[in-house]
């Protein structure tokens, strides 16, 4: 159930598979590491891919919500693909479905980013 | 059958997965739906998480306590600290509202406790501490099933 | 990482499985093989169900007490209650010995905890209760993990 | 997580598929049906088939050996299957090895009993 994430990069696009529980013991695993990769790497746009997410509270948006905050400032996007139906519902309680972008599947996010195959 | 426990355990983030698997555990007898069991798997997370970052500022070797109560269809969930306790709960429950934004804090906690939940009770005394009281009708016990 | 949590819980039997799953997540972020998974259920699962039909004798509105800590590779339960106690411990830890064979109790419970875990210390004061003290070096924490 | 029995009678043979987890709390809620069934069926033998056993304890054990001791009075049989790896552990602790006949499948443990197929 331990948090864990797969990363991976295309151009200047950062693609994270997150697996199992995003909360906050583990947003604060990951986010200096985050934060890091995204300089060194100049990344501009993000793609989460949440379909292994099993779990999400208000520390995972606060994460998102933070990596959001920086796309931002260089123009960059944020784009959700393959998300749960309990990650779902936080995501729309919360207001996050109206500023990022949200795709069904990984293969249409990276499409719309450019980077797909 | 009516069931009653009472925790505490340490200020640690990695109990914040141990305080939801327990409440997972306690209605596990109740055969909830999905829905409902990631609903207070999320409530109690957000209230765990709180008490260990804004009642004790992260301090690890403190307690937090969780009272889970299942009487006739209703869970009750209390979670307690006994550190900094707020000012003003009024403006604190605002959605998006934090003291920490520093820490990435995204102000909804409160906010999802209260739309989870049928009933959220907030109680804090300055430097004394916080405690959470909440509960939820669970629609699986009313169905007859225990 | 050491960590440390206490509980009650109702003595009913329903809270057999409930405990079992309290330890199991406890230990949880210390990536414990199966097999000691299994072995620290089955001790909890027999210490508890001893408090329910032995302490209490079946009365389901009483407490039962569990402690865990966890500390350097060691992981100690405790199970208390408050009920009957015994007159004789080195006669109630005896493989097959069974003061309620009329339930078809099969006398293993003691037999089975001092074998899987490491240590088992009995305490018990006729007509105030018994304590049950175990622990176990988990070597998934020794590797390092945390 | 929750325990369930699935029987099946072929002759004097009571076949018990057993699933989750055998501890008091399930004991006590099968036993009464359990002994009424092998008198009202005038049970002889038993098949108990573990494959799904995730878990058993001291009481799981009592129900086994109270069941065991009135096949005996019948001159009767236990005959166990399918057992898993913690189950097994359990069993050879207690002695229950020494006094029950094992099978390594439900097929071989019915063929045994002169009822398979
Ligand atoms: N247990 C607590 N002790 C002290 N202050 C708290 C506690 N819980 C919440 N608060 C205060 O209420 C604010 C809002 O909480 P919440 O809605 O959960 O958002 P967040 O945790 O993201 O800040 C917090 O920023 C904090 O100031
Ligand atoms: N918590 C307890 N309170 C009182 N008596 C107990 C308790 N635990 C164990 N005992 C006594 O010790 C005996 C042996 O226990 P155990 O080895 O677990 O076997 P069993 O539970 O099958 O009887 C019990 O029959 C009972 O008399």
């Amino acid at each position: 159930m331990a948090f864990t994430v797969q990363a991976e990069i295309k151009k200047d696009v950062l693609l994270l598979r997150m697996q199992g529980e995003l909360d906050h013991h583990a947003t604060e695993k990951i986010r200096g590491e985050l934060i890091e990769l995204m300089e060194e790497q100049n990344i501009k746009h993000i793609v989460l891919n949440l379909a292994k997410l099993d779990f999400m509270d208000s520390s995972g948006l606060g994460l998102m919500l933070g990596r959001y905050k920086h796309l931002q400032k260089k123009e960059g996007s944020m784009v959700i693909c393959a998300i749960s139906k309990p990650v779902k519902r936080l995501f729309e309680m919360s207001g996050l479905f109206r500023i990022m972008v949200i795709e069904p599947s990984e293969d249409q996010a990276l499409m719309r980013l450019g980077v797909a195959g | 059958m009516n069931n009653h426990a009472a925790f505490k355990f340490r200020s640690i983030s990695d109990n914040e997965a141990f305080a939801r698997m327990v409440v997972a555990s306690f209605v596990a007898s109740y055969d909830p739906t999905i829905g409902e069991l990631t609903d207070l798997k999320t409530v109690v997370s957000e209230a765990v998480t709180n008490a260990i970052i804004h009642g004790y500022e992260g301090r690890d070797d403190q307690w937090v306590y969780m009272t889970l109560t299942m009487e006739d269809n209703v869970l009750s969930i209390e979670v307690k600290d006994e550190g900094l306790g707020m000012s003003n709960i009024e403006e604190a429950r605002q959605p998006l509202f934090t003291t920490k934004p520093e820490m990435e804090r995204s102000g909804m906690g409160f906010t999802i406790m209260e739309h989870f939940m049928d009933s959220v009770d907030v109680s804090s005394v300055h430097s004394q501490g916080t405690t959470i009281r909440m509960s939820k009708h669970l629609a699986s016990v009313q169905a007859g099933c225990h």
